[in-house]
């Protein structure tokens, strides 16, 4: 939108208030889009209501009023105004908004887009950033386009940041795209807008715009060090690959079994027979969680892809939780 | 049916007492009798639903939820949503005062085919009780929208298969309803009433069955595909088995857009009605009025996909489907034009009716306006499955179609009942309705400009004050529903005052050729086509004998 | 507005069509087993796409054949005829748009398959 | 009314067919192909939807189609074709016989149509019978046996099976089966129709029930028509 500064891009930006901060190259455009939408229909709604009370209050039965006036029963003339302003009015709307919107589904043009991986899983987020780093929240460098490509494990989701005007639906057995330029610096946060299940409400993310691409870099570079034992690299995966939501590691019931004291049990499966929590097991469980479910639970679990080496450090976290004789 | 059957009620007073007992309610094709039992039901649906709502706005009273657990939290939404969707907004109108005004309105004695009536009232009792079934066993979290993957996981027990051949039903139900109305209205009328004698809800009511037909099989199949889906693992919609979850979406919104319209046109039909008679005057711009109701149920058809801007849909077909949605508005605007003209210089009487109406006006602005932030891809992009369309399809779903709806009871009820409801009563429930409905949803709006997701049963800190004062409103506006449907049920007791065959001082033919109620045959003698808004061969006795032709005689 | 001056007041009940001469539903019987024939021998020809084109529009010929003589609507009132086609119209558009949107974005869906291609 | 007798031949007064809501048997006849005709096209977009995932999967992935088409005898889809349109031509010829009054030829006509279905039907589960031993099913439960595979020409079995085959069959089964439910429903009113037809219910002045089903008879034949290309043909 390339609208003069002033009092009438002060107006259309007012709206109704409420709106978050603008933090997206996009964001002001949209705001503009909504500001005149939203004084159009202000004023329409105006109109409408003090016509109505206007005319209940003058022409309403009373003593004095009984037989109404004569007037026209119709008016062809009239009522071509009543549609053709209105038809005018939605078509300036719809140039208006689709112009913004073209540049809200595209990177800007002669600059490249830093790409990031989404996986929506229920009911997390996984970013896997251009360098290589995965992590469970989205970072990206002020300024910079970022296209995000998004897939889901398992039902359809929806990325939501409201800072930035933009909404996506991960979508299984396809990607879909959503593109950006981050224009404020500061953690935003991330909501799941598609329904997708009991913990719906709390697939939540942060998206964390960097000042520049030295506190980035900085970023990235946490967490490299090899210093880590397997165990707690295990344990970090345990959270970042979100299986802590539904596995407690606490022994509090969830939507999974709990995974405190796991290790080792026999456990009675969904259709009979049992199990034994061991390597072999965990790894399947893994790998295809729908093949052997403990009874008592549903079959939600999506499929979780891993390396072998942190297969193996979730398998010594796991292990490291066992009950103790 | 035979004509035997026909006459058995002649002479046998009103259609109320005819015949008496169960058996001949249960197995009636009479259109008057069918008509009672859809509301009746209806109104039943419309208690469940709203109790589920009520249950929902109580939870959300605090961020962390607490009342229930999430898994309940989301039973309940998908239960409100489909109850209210496809038991009672969708049938609401058309077949509970539909069918009762219908056959009257244009002179005949019953619809073209009473018994496929009663097969159709039958099937949407069954899919109704459908839906009571899954709540037995164990429930339904899918939302009302039943998108896949989520509804057909592997895990899902009968809930989903149970609930898909309830909406199937129910689906079957209005396609014939549509199928009755539309050969009633094309075949039945008198001789002399001409295309643009109809009264106006009858041009709403056939716009309507043009896309109960047209749109409702396409629900149907949809129904059927998810039900094999889920059993046989097909691959149309499950990506797991080379399906796509897209696909559905065009599949349910096909059929589900329209159904907004099955909704909202016959809602239109009632208030050019009531605003009309109760602004003695005739309606302003009829054939206008008539045709909008025509261009909105074809262009209603080409917009489904603005459900479906974030979905994954391609960009272009984005744009195209923003388009023809801008285009839907206009129609509505001329409506919302032509009522307000009906109004001026006319002598307005503020009975209940009139007063849900003029209640309608600000609220179907509100939600006819609002709509143009979802229609615009800009604005639909962060708004989309935020409170804002919560709010929105709330202020045309339940403001404008409910309130309608409650115009529409409390206009027919004389008819209907033979009783006079308490204008008192129905006074303080059309302002309780009207206060409590914008208490509940105008704080949705803000909640979703400042982005709140929908279906969450946890939020937010920043957004407590909206949800509370919005579970204040919902307790307002069930107090109005409590009295209204107390003020409509009293009338029916002994204190009840009788009802004249014209108290409105309607010229349409169920008021101006029919007794209050009407007898078994609707009239004792074949009707003539009237001008159904021509209201200067009326004249008022009183408010107790009502209006009658100019000429003196009763009608 | 003067209701009266309004057009084709009130349903006249229209003559019923007079049964069909025995020409003519044998005629039709005849052209739809012709056709048959040539659609089966037009199939064995290799036209690429245009095979599809081809079946269809013969396919859509012995249709309209047989709701213009077999379902009398050549004889029928027109208001039948508006209300088969505008099905038919419907069933269009819904094909149209869902094919030509599912198209746009095939590409995303072969992306992904083949990215989880390997992992099988 | 109008030139249509509304007496039952041989019987004076009102036709005991005549509906009490109805003024005349012309109204009668009127209203109920009105309504009928208001059916089928309800009916056209319930198939639509089933065209519609045809056409959707067709158009994305062709390959299913010209592999899994090889599955299918186009002559028995042809053999039905022909019986379909045969079943038609009796269909409306009963019409006409219903409408002309002659009683024998009525009967004959609605019997051969009854025979002519049950004949499609016998055809339609040989095909499937045929299928499903060879473990040819929809969707994910598509398993092929050896033995059918081994029927394929061989320029096909060389070439790569294509992903996710079972798509086609669910589409084939889909649409196939709901055609199949259709005729059997079909069969049911016409058997109504032979027994109605014995009691001498129909003649020239009623013959609502008689027109009606075969126009509903007649829209099972024109989807086969439209059937028989998409899958047997390809």
């Amino acid at each position: 939108m390339t609208l003069a500064p002033g009092p009438l891009q002060a107006l259309l930006l007012a709206g109704p208030g409420y709106m978050p901060e603008r933090a997206s190259s996009v964001a002001a455009g949209v705001d503009h889009v909504f500001g005149f939408i939203f004084w159009v229909s202000a004023v329409s709604l105006a109109l409408i209501v003090a016509v109505t009370l206007v005319f209940v209050f003058r022409y309403r039965a009373r003593a004095s009023r009984q037989v109404p006036e004569a007037s026209p029963d119709h008016s062809t003339r009239l009522e071509l105004t009543w549609s053709g302003i209105p038809l005018l009015l939605v078509m300036v709307m719809f140039a208006l908004s689709t112009k913004v919107y073209l540049e809200m589904t595209s990177t800007p043009p002669g600059q490249a887009a830093t790409q990031v991986k989404v996986t929506a899983r229920k009911w997390s987020w996984w970013f896997d950033h251009a360098d290589g780093k995965g992590a469970k929240s989205l970072h990206v460098v002020l300024g910079k386009p970022v296209e995000l490509v998004l897939g889901s494990v398992d039902v359809v989701h929806s990325l939501y940041v409201p800072q930035f005007r933009l909404k996506q639906d991960a979508v299984p057995g396809r990607y879909t795209r959503m593109f950006f330029t981050p224009v404020m610096a500061g953690t935003f946060p991330i909501l799941c807008t598609e329904y997708c299940g009991t913990n719906h409400s709390q697939m939540l993310a942060d998206v964390v715009v960097h000042e520049d691409q030295a506190s980035y870099d900085a970023w990235a570079a946490e967490g490299r060090s090899p210093a880590l034992s397997l165990v707690d690299q295990g344990r970090k995966l345990f959270d970042e690959k979100g299986c802590s939501a539904c596995h407690s590691e606490d022994g509090s019931a969830g939507i999974g079994p709990t995974v405190k004291g796991l290790w080792g049990k026999s456990e009675k499966l969904v259709g009979g027979g049992t199990a034994t929590v061991d390597e072999n097991y965990v790894r399947e469980s893994i790998v295809a969680p729908a093949r052997r479910i403990v009874a008592g639970y549903d079959d939600l679990m999506p499929p979780i892809p891993l390396e072998e080496r942190d297969m193996l450090a979730v398998i010594a976290y796991l292990q490291s939780l066992k009950e103790k004789p | 049916m035979s004509a035997v059957e026909h006459g058995a009620g002649a002479g046998g007073g009103s259609y109320l007492t005819s015949e008496r007992g169960l058996r001949s309610w249960l197995l009636t094709v009479d259109h008057k009798r069918i008509g009672v039992m859809y509301l009746g039901v209806i109104v039943g649906t419309l208690i469940l639903g709203g109790v589920f709502a009520l249950a929902l706005r109580l939870h959300l009273w605090n961020p962390a939820g607490g009342l229930v657990s999430n898994d309940t939290y989301n039973k309940l939404f998908t239960l409100h949503g489909a109850v209210m969707v496809f038991l009672f907004v969708i049938p609401g109108i058309p077949s509970a005062l539909g069918n009762f005004v219908l056959p009257l309105q244009v002179g005949a004695k019953d619809v073209a085919f009473p018994r496929v009536n009663l097969l159709s009232f039958y099937l949407y009792l069954a899919g109704a009780v459908l839906f009571l079934v899954t709540l037995v066993v164990g429930g339904l979290d899918t939302g009302w929208t039943l998108y896949p993957p989520y509804s057909l996981e592997g895990s899902r027990g009968l809930g989903i298969l149970i609930a898909l051949v309830g909406v199937f039903l129910a689906g079957f139900s209005s396609i014939l309803t549509g199928v009755n109305f539309i050969a009633t209205i094309h075949k039945l009328r008198p001789p002399d009433m001409g295309w643009f004698d109809l009264p106006l809800f009858l041009w709403a009511l056939y716009a309507t069955a043009i896309i109960q037909i047209l749109a409702t099989p396409v629900l149907g199949i949809t129904a059927a595909l998810g039900f094999m889906e889920r059993i046989f693992h097909l691959g149309i919609f499950m990506p797991e088995y080379g399906g796509d979850p897209v696909l559905f979406q065009h599949f349910f919104w096909f059929y589900s857009h329209p159904a907004v319209y099955i909704m909202i046109l016959p809602a239109m039909g009632i208030v050019s009605e009531v605003v009309s008679v109760f602004s003695r005057k005739p309606i302003f711009g009829y054939r206008f009025i008539a045709m909008s109701s025509l261009a909105i149920a074809v262009i209603g058809f080409l917009v489904w996909g603005h459900h479906m801007f974030v979905s994954g849909q391609s960009r272009w077909a984005n744009v195209i489907f923003s388009f023809l949605t801008m285009l839907v508005a206009i129609p509505s605007a001329i409506k919302v034009f032509n009522w307000l003209a009906t109004m001026y210089k006319g002598v307005i009487i503020l009975k209940t009716p009139m007063l849900y109406v003029l209640s309608f006006f600000a609220i179907f602005g509100v939600g006819g306006l609002t709509g143009l932030f979802l229609g615009a891809l800009a604005t639909d992009i962060p708004l989309h499955d935020t409170y804002f369309v919560v709010a929105h399809f709330h202020f045309v779903m339940v403001g404008a179609v409910m309130i309608a709806f409650l115009a529409g009871v409390h206009y027919w009820w004389p008819k209907m009942t033979g009783r006079m409801y308490d204008e008192r009563l129905g006074t303080i429930s059309a302002v309780l309705v009207f206060l409590g409905f914008n208490l509940t949803f105008i704080p949705q709006f803000l909640s979703g400009i400042g982005g709140m997701p929908r279906r969450y049963a946890t939020y937010a800190a920043e957004f407590t004050t909206q949800n509370r004062v919005s579970t204040v409103g919902a307790f307002v506006l069930t107090a109005g529903l409590v009295i209204a449907l107390y003020g409509l049920l009293a009338s029916l007791g002994r204190s009840g005052r009788r009802a004249p065959a014209n108290p409105w001082g309607a010229a349409s033919l169920e008021w101006s050729a029919a007794a209050s109620p009407p007898s078994h045959h609707n009239f004792d003698t074949p009707p003539r086509g009237v001008r159904p808004y021509d209201f200067s061969v009326l004249r008022k006795v009183s408010e107790e004998a009502g209006w009658v032709n100019a000429g003196g005689e009763a009608p | 507005m003067d209701h009266h001056a309004a057009p084709p007041a009130g349903p006249p009940p229209q003559a019923a069509p007079p049964a069909l001469p025995a020409s003519v539903l044998l005629g039709t019987a005849g052209a739809l087993l012709a056709l048959t024939a040539v659609t089966v021998a037009s199939s064995r020809l290799d036209l690429g796409s245009f095979n599809v084109v081809l079946a269809l529009a013969i396919a859509g010929l012995k249709a309209s054949l047989v709701a213009m003589f077999f379902m009398h609507l050549k004889y029928e009132n027109r208001f039948q005829a508006v209300v088969f086609v505008s099905a038919l119209f419907f069933v269009a558009l819904f094909i149209g748009f869902v094919v030509f949107d599912t198209m746009q974005y095939q590409p995303e869906v072969r992306a992904a398959t083949e990215a989880a291609a390997p992992a099988r | 009314m109008n030139g249509t007798a509304t007496t039952r031949p041989g019987s004076a007064g009102p036709s005991p067919f005549l509906a009490g809501h109805f003024r005349s048997m012309g109204e009668q006849l009127d209203t109920s192909k009105l309504g009928l005709w208001l059916f089928l096209a309800s009916e056209l977009l319930f198939f639509g939807g089933l065209f519609v995932a045809y056409a959707v999967y067709r158009a994305n992935h062709p390959e299913l189609f010209h592999y899994a088409h090889h599955f299918l005898d186009w002559r028995m889809g042809g053999l039905n074709t022909l019986v379909l349109i045969g079943s038609s031509l009796t269909a409306a010829w009963a019409v006409r016989s219903a409408q002309l009054g002659r009683q024998g030829e009525l009967r004959l006509m609605l019997l051969a149509t009854l025979l002519l279905a049950s004949l499609f039907l016998v055809v339609k589960y040989f095909e499937y019978a045929h299928k499903l031993h060879h473990g040819v099913f929809w969707g994910a439960a598509y398993h092929p046996s050896e033995e059918i595979l081994a029927s394929l020409p061989a320029a096909l079995r060389a070439a790569p099976v294509p992903a996710h085959l079972g798509t086609f069959f669910s589409i084939y089964f889909l649409m196939t089966g709901l055609h199949g439910i259709h005729v059997l429903v079909g069969m049911g009113l016409y058997l109504w129709l032979i027994r109605r037809a014995g009691r001498g219910h129909f003649g020239p002045g009623y013959y609502v029930p008689v027109d009606a089903v075969a126009l509903y008879w007649h829209l099972v034949d024109m989807i086969w028509i439209f059937l028989f290309p998409l899958f047997y043909l390809i």
